[in-house]
């Protein structure tokens, strides 16, 4: 047992593994808390704090200063762990999940007071905090009385009776808000004022908004609880109303210091990163502010979500939140303070781009642009271009010194992560540092779903390497009113749309979209889209479409598989289909930039067993109501069904990955109760029948050699797993394996490998292999666990791809945390280390020299002398 | 088979748990189950129609019935092609246009499943209409897909007369899906026990002389100063030859 | 040069002392008779060729000699890919290549003599150990013998038909 | 036959249905423990949850390091303790219909192997997570024992050191005995084949000559 563990150990070793002094050396990670719900400005405590809880079921507390994360806190996966009330007073924070427990935690580091569960259905329950009480305010229709249940914070213990509030008033459409102490029911056309918490006869108010058809709580300083009513806002003052009226969609409730005057505060967007800030007192406008942002946000709406004000001529601050989950904190007096974006929890789609290469470089690229020219001319360009390196060496002023910041390194490593989320915001990020180079919003649109996962396809038309014309991205989604497609084209290194704001409306319901293999004569790649009247449209509509051609359509609800074939007409003509009659839970296709550089595997005997390495083959994994899964390898050019594999008793999650000729799947066997990982391994046998040429038509009969080996994987749970990827397909396969205690795993395909032999016999070491005897469980070493101890809340999915080296790989996971670094599955062989001693060398080199010249002295002396003997 | 009965003493044991109401619906669920056992062996019908030019109307290539799955007991009644038909599927076979066909799965009291799959006419034409059907099936025996090969699988060209393409010559074989790999747990912990159980005791006592034990290291060893020092005296002349110039 | 010129300067000087003296009236050591040398050149000539012979077998046998040397030699070297192993079997592939070349100049002792048969064992030696070297080779998986030493070789498949598709969008 | 079998499965999956309805409305547990403190750093207590079915369920720590997570309905579990810096087992926590629990160590390959643990869980850090490597350091040991240098010094001290040991007259001696006697043990090959070759050719030929080059290599060898 040892001597394996031993072994495995000494793979790790030999595979990956960071050093401590590297520790955000190649990574970064940044924490996010998702779309804010509620929050409370803290400005009288020495250390000036923010709390938030979002939408994302975490509770965080932020600094005011900077904006970054202090602590944080995630509550349960789900619409279960949904906050739904969220309250900061007297040194605590309370918080209510959907699933019925209270929390009581500590604001200064977030550990936990106390926690119970509130013996209601929490659904038709209201709540408020106030001294060290806990009110659940059930407020029923049926018997006409608001019930108060008082609890102890504390220890979640009955307080008192259940006071009733008889309410005569109460009908089935009432509907009822709590802020701070207070509890305000809109009843036709009038708003009634509780104070549940109050001992003794209880005391309505009651204000008329005729106009009214909805009631929000709004933003508002203690001791002013405030509702909107319509366009009336209703601040409880002392146990008086007071009601202004200000047009404007989101306001807070302030009092100035010295006049006790009621202030409101109202925000409004102006463009998409202009926002306007005004202070009413009175309804007197009394400033009004315009805020340039450096982000662009929805332009739809924008909520307060808290404020703190001070002195005589009030200057406030303000958090805000958009529509587009970004979060401001603003003062004002017109100063944008911090900027998070939290749309950045809902990635849906990533992508690795190429930089430009540097102006310097350009120019040499442009000398050997146009090859007619004459010899003469092609010399001076030489000496154009370099002169006009020398110059750029010389000076730093020069042109190509300004844009340095984004060009291209020497190995690749140099990178911009476009991210799209759902909420239509897309990011760019510098890869080495996570900075956010630009943001662009896209109104009025909505992504794709594919299996129960949000999904915009991201287009990578045209990369930087083409010098004359840009690099172009597009962007797939639909618009939320119509469903319509609308394409977005845009340069990726300046974020620029080429088609407007609106994008490129395509006036039909896309279906399908993929990416043509073929460049046309701008070396632009065409994106194929399929509407639902199986109508193939092409963008841009002069794009090659290689042949033949085919398009195969997955139905997910149904399980049935449909193959088209381009005709030369663009038409459709239906080839092959197959009926699962089981609903579809993942697809899994090759990485089309995959290369695969060995065309075999070579056994101990040094023999070769060739891989099936298939293009068209794809993996449709499907799961029945009585939790059987089945894989089924389909190649969908001839639409044969190469292999059907069925795991009975299993239930999700499901997480594929299909590269080269292997397949690796995880799932939960309910049987054993654990998580095993399957991996199918296909050849072709120990002779290549077509070594040249790839035809699935033609190899219709050929059935290949499948191996198939199961393992268990002692986690929990699995979030998401992903495959490494290189540029040649040398360097070896690792899979990433996100765990669901926030850890990514790096698992080298060794260990998965389903040729894993019994027994090692000595000749299968002999070869220098390194062969693993087969044991059924996966060893989980924490030096292959590559974000080390920065944990990852609900990963969502990890992206990888190939550096300009390589021996490298870029990984980006993303889900409450975003995790950027890089991998290299056999070591980094084709740069020079890290911790490479130049000195040492140089040393050690000048050392020989001297030591050789010095003793061919000696000899030449001693020859001498023994001359002279 | 057994299969299903596992299932139903698992639901067996739900029942206890549960209310009488789902032991008696569950009880109805064991008989019809074991009804079915007993008469889900039926045949069923697989009708195949064709397209012979590259609109979307296809017609009646034949009938087969389904006798049993597990040993292949089928039985083909299909129309032969009359001239006309012939004449339809050369001329795809020389556009290099695709010979496609539309598969009727008809089982009684079931949705009729449709099927399609296709092949090279040439390659159609060249195996003069011998073909054989892969039919899939799900863990249920449901069908899932079929495919169409044709005996030639490449087209070479060559002439075919109509005579050979009269009538087809076809084959069907099921393939029922593979029960997935479970980890080796088993063979693992006894493999482990022996190697326990050979600690314990303590591997087997070398008894062997010292001679017996390393004579592989001491014989080469013999050698190679045997054989040095038969070669030395001559690299000492030379040495010495040398040292005396 | 100013060194050597002076170091020369030197050797003249030397030579200058060495040549003021006369040689020819130096006496002859004891037991050294100038008019024996002629008679004692008759007497080796005779055995002078079976010498020569002698010489020119050693020559001949000395790379079957080296055989059982070479093959112990391997022996230890065992057959794992390292660098001392490699630089002894670079050693055992190269010298007797060496020798086959220089065959005629190892030989050009005994001009005349009939040694096609000493010549013809030499060969056989050095093809012996060149097989044993290439053997060596071999056991260690240096030769491209088997299919797997031309897998890198072995360019990626074409594909002929291309492919695209995915579960629809909703 | 189809037909009856997806029936079959339309009443098998019916029953499935049914039991996770009784399941949702089954009675909810309360599983307790405490993670005892692996630092003096109060600072573990806020990054350390216990999580059930990878954050389904969580239970958050107080000051005491203990845990209680609610509504847990019956079933068997898998409890993982999560903290960056310190490892813990995983403990596998059943509850029966009755309310009742058991806690044993997590074993996947033995299923039916049990471990009980004390329940309420008491759980202990088994270490800190090592993530990183060591970085090599340099030391003069490993440079001297380095089986290349070894190799490199042997020879050097063969080359320098043997020669001086060999001036001693005593010695030399003592090594050309040897070596006259291991000279005489192995008969030379070359004489035995000139001998036999040349037995026929007994007599010298004249027009032999003794050439500058043959006199050179007997001097060679009458010097040996």
């Amino acid at each position: 047992m040892l001597k394996y563990l031993l072994l495995a150990v000494l793979c790790i070793a030999q595979t990956h593994s960071l050093y401590e002094d590297q520790v955000g050396k190649f990574d970064w990670k940044q924490s996010y808390v998702g779309k804010l719900k509620f929050s409370h400005i803290d400005s009288r405590a020495n250390i000036k704090r923010i709390y938030v809880a979002s939408e994302d079921n975490a509770v965080a507390s932020l600094s005011l200063g900077s904006g970054t994360l202090l602590w944080r806190q995630v509550l349960e996966k789900g619409p279960q762990g949904a906050i739904v009330y969220f309250h900061y007073g007297a040194n605590s924070l309370v918080t209510v999940s959907f699933n019925g427990l209270i929390r009581v935690w500590n604001p200064n580091d977030g550990s936990l007071l106390a926690g119970w569960t509130l013996p209601l259905n929490i659904r038709h329950v209201k709540f408020m905090v106030d001294g060290g009480n806990f009110y659940a305010i059930e407020v029923s229709s049926a018997i006409k009385t608001v019930l108060v249940h008082t609890y102890k914070l504390a220890s979640g213990s009955l307080n008192d009776v259940v006071k009733k509030i008889p309410a005569t008033w109460l009908t089935e459409s009432t509907y009822c808000e709590t802020n701070q102490n207070v509890l305000a029911c809109l009843v036709q056309g009038s708003v009634k004022i509780l104070f549940p918490s109050s001992g003794g006869q209880t005391q309505i108010l009651e204000q008329s908004v005729p106009s009214a058809t909805f009631l929000t709580p709004v933003s508002s300083a203690i001791g002013l609880p405030s509702f909107k009513a319509g366009n009336v806002v209703i601040t409880v003052n002392n146990k008086n109303i007071e009601t202004s009226q200000i047009e404007c969609n989101s306001v807070h409730v302030d009092k100035t210091e010295d006049t006790n005057k009621v202030l409101a505060i109202c925000v409004r967007p102006l463009s998409k990163s202009n926002i306007e800030v005004d202070i009413f007192i009175s309804q007197q406008k009394i400033s009004s502010n315009n805020l340039q942002l450096k982000t662009q946000i929805a332009q739809s709406d924008i909520n307060v979500q808290s404020c703190f004000c001070k002195g005589s001529s009030p200057s406030c601050f303000c958090i805000l939140s958009s529509q587009d989950h970004t979060t401001l904190f603003i003062s004002t007096q017109g100063k944008v303070v911090w900027i998070r974006e939290e749309a950045l929890t809902s990635i849906i789609s990533a992508e690795f781009l190429d930089l430009p290469v540097s102006d310097v470089d350009a120019a040499i690229e442009k000398e050997f642009d146009n090859q007619e020219c004459g010899y003469f001319e092609m010399f001076t360009r030489r000496l154009m271009s370099q002169f006009y390196q020398i110059q750029t060496l010389l000076s730093i002023e020069s042109p190509a010194f300004k844009s340095s910041a984004l060009v291209r390194d020497k190995f690749g490593l140099h990178k911009l992560i476009l991210s799209v989320t759902s909420v239509g915001k897309v990011f760019a990020m510098d890869n080495l540092s996570g900075k956010i180079l630009w943001t662009l919003y896209l109104a009025n649109v909505t992504p794709y779903s594919v299996t129960g996962k949000q999904f915009a396809p991201v287009f990578v038309q045209r990369s930087t390497r083409y010098v004359p014309y840009p690099a172009q991205v597009s962007i797939l989604f639909k618009q939320s009113t119509s469903k319509e497609g609308v394409l977005f084209t845009l340069d990726p290194i300046t974020g620029q749309l080429i088609h407007g704001d609106q994008g490129q409306k395509l006036g039909y319901q896309v279906e399908l979209s993929t990416l043509l293999p073929g460049v046309n004569k701008n070396h632009l790649r065409g994106i194929l889209l399929l509407d639902s009247n199986n109508q193939i449209h092409l963008e841009p509509p002069s794009s090659p479409v290689p042949k033949p051609y085919f398009i195969y359509k997955v139905h997910p609800q149904f399980g049935v598989l449909t193959g088209y074939f381009v005709q030369e007409d663009l038409k459709l003509q239906k080839v092959w289909e197959l009926n699962f009659g089981q609903p579809v839970v993942h697809v899994a296709s090759k990485n089309p930039v995959e290369k695969v550089h060995s065309q075999g595997r070579v056994l101990y005997d040094r023999s070769v067993l060739y891989k099936y390495l298939n293009p068209n083959l794809i993996a449709v994994a499907t799961h029945t109501p009585d939790n059987v899964f089945s894989i089924h390898l389909v190649d969908v050019v001839s639409g044969n069904l190469v292999e059907s594999i069925i795991h009975k008793r299993t239930m999700g999650p499901f997480h594929m990955v299909h590269s080269e000729n292997w397949l690796v799947y995880v799932y939960f066997n309910e049987k054993t109760r654990r998580n095993e990982v399957s991996t199918v391994e296909m050849f072709e046998g120990k002779t290549q029948s077509n070594s040249t040429a790839f035809s699935s038509l033609s190899k219709s009969l050929f059935k290949p050699i499948l191996d198939k080996q199961s393992y268990i994987l002692p986690v929990s749970q699995v979030d998401a797993i992903k495959e490494t990827i290189t540029e040649k397909g040398i360097t070896s396969k690792h899979i990433l394996i996100a765990l669901g205690t926030g850890s990514i795993l790096e698992m080298p395909w060794m260990f998965l490998d389903p040729r894993r032999p019994a027994q090692v016999t000595p000749d299968m070491r002999e070869e220098g292999q390194v062969v693993l005897e087969y044991t059924p469980e996966l060893p989980i070493l924490s030096e292959a666990i590559i974000n080390y101890n920065q944990t990852l809340y609900g990963i969502k999915n990890i992206h990888t791809a190939p550096s300009g080296l390589e021996s490298t790989c870029f990984v980006f996971a993303h889900g409450l945390d975003l995790f950027y670094t890089r991998v290299a599955p056999s070591k980094t062989f084709d740069i020079l280390k890290e911790d490479f001693d130049y000195a040492l060398i140089c040393l050690v080199l000048g050392a020989l020299i001297v030591g050789t010249v010095v003793s061919k002295k000696l000899a030449s002396r001693k020859t001498l002398k023994q001359a002279w003997k | 088979m057994a299969e299903i009965k596992i299932q139903i003493s698992r639901f067996a044991g739900k029942i206890n748990m549960s209310s009488f109401i789902y032991q008696i619906e569950s009880l109805f669920g064991t008989l019809l189950l074991l009804f079915l056992v007993q008469t889900c062996q039926g045949a069923y019908e697989i009708k195949l129609l064709h397209y012979l030019d590259d609109s979307n109307f296809s017609t009646t290539r034949g009938v087969v019935e389904v006798h049993n799955v597990d040993s292949n007991d089928v039985t083909f009644r299909q129309h032969p092609l009359n001239p006309g038909d012939i004449k339809q599927l050369k001329a795809l076979a020389e556009k290099d246009a695709f010979y496609r066909m539309d598969i009727v799965i008809q089982q009684t009291n079931k949705k009729d499943i449709v099927l399609s799959t296709y092949a090279k006419a040439c390659s159609m034409v060249e195996s003069k209409l011998h073909d054989s059907f892969n039919v899939y099936l799900d863990h249920n025996n449901n069908v899932v897909g079929i495919s169409l090969l044709p005996y030639e699988n490449l087209c070479s060209g060559k002439h075919v007369t109509d005579a050979d393409l009269a009538a087809f010559r076809s084959k069907m074989y099921f393939y029922a899906p593979e029960n997935g790999p479970v980890p080796d747990t088993l063979s693992y912990i006894q493999k482990i026990e022996r190697e326990r159980e050979a600690r314990e005791k303590g591997g087997p006592k070398d008894n062997r002389s010292f001679l017996q034990k390393y004579w592989m290291y001491l014989v080469p060893l013999a050698i190679f100063l045997a054989v040095s020092g038969a070669a030395n005296p001559d690299a000492q002349s030379g040495g010495g030859g040398g040292g005396a110039r | 040069m100013t060194a050597n010129k002076q170091s020369n300067a030197k050797r003249m000087k030397w030579a200058v002392d060495f040549t003021n003296r006369n040689r020819t009236d130096l006496p002859s050591p004891p037991g050294y008779c100038p008019s024996n040398n002629s008679v004692q050149s008759d007497v080796t000539n005779q055995t002078d060729s079976n010498l020569l012979i002698k010489k020119c077998w050693e020559v001949a046998l000395a790379p079957i000699k080296q055989v059982p040397m070479n093959i112990v030699i391997m022996y230890m070297a065992g057959n794992s890919i390292s660098i001392f192993p490699i630089m002894m079997v670079g050693m055992l592939i190269v010298r007797p290549f060496k020798a086959l070349f220089t065959l005629s100049s190892s030989f050009k002792m005994i001009e005349g003599h009939n040694v096609l048969g000493q010549k013809c064992i030499y060969l056989i030696g050095n093809i012996v150990n060149i097989i044993l070297a290439l053997y060596k080779c071999q056991s260690m998986g240096l030769l491209p013998s088997h299919s797997s030493d031309w897998l890198s070789f072995v360019l990626p498949q074409t594909r002929i038909e291309y492919s695209a598709g995915g579960v629809l969008f909703s | 036959m189809n037909y009856y079998l997806s029936l079959v499965t339309i009443v098998i999956s019916l029953h499935v249905v049914r039991s996770q309805e009784v399941d949702s409305t089954q009675e909810k547990h309360d599983i307790e423990g405490r993670v005892l403190a692996p630092t003096h750093d109060p600072s573990w207590i806020s990054s350390t949850q216990v999580y059930i079915r990878g954050g389904q369920f969580i239970g958050f720590l107080k000051d005491d390091g203990s845990f209680t997570i609610k509504n847990v309905p019956t079933g068997s579990y898998v409890l993982e303790v999560v903290n960056p810096d310190y490892q813990f087992d995983p403990i596998r926590v059943e509850i029966n219909s009755k309310g009742k629990f058991r806690a044993r160590k997590v074993d996947y390959i033995q299923l039916s192997k049990i471990t009980p643990l004390p329940y309420p869980l008491r759980l202990k850090t088994i270490g800190k997570i090592k993530y990183f490597q060591t970085r090599e350091q340099w030391r003069a040991t490993d440079l001297l024992f380095n089986p290349m240098v070894l190799m490199m010094v042997a020879p050097l001290f063969l080359i320098m050191i043997l020669p001086r040991l060999m001036n001693d007259p005593e010695t030399r001696k003592e090594m050309e005995q040897l070596q006259s006697m291991t000279k005489l043990d192995v008969p030379e090959m070359s004489e035995m084949l000139t001998s036999y070759f040349g037995g026929a050719p007994k007599k010298p030929k004249a027009a032999v000559k003794p050439k500058p080059s043959a006199s050179k290599l007997q001097a060679g060898s009458s010097s040996g």
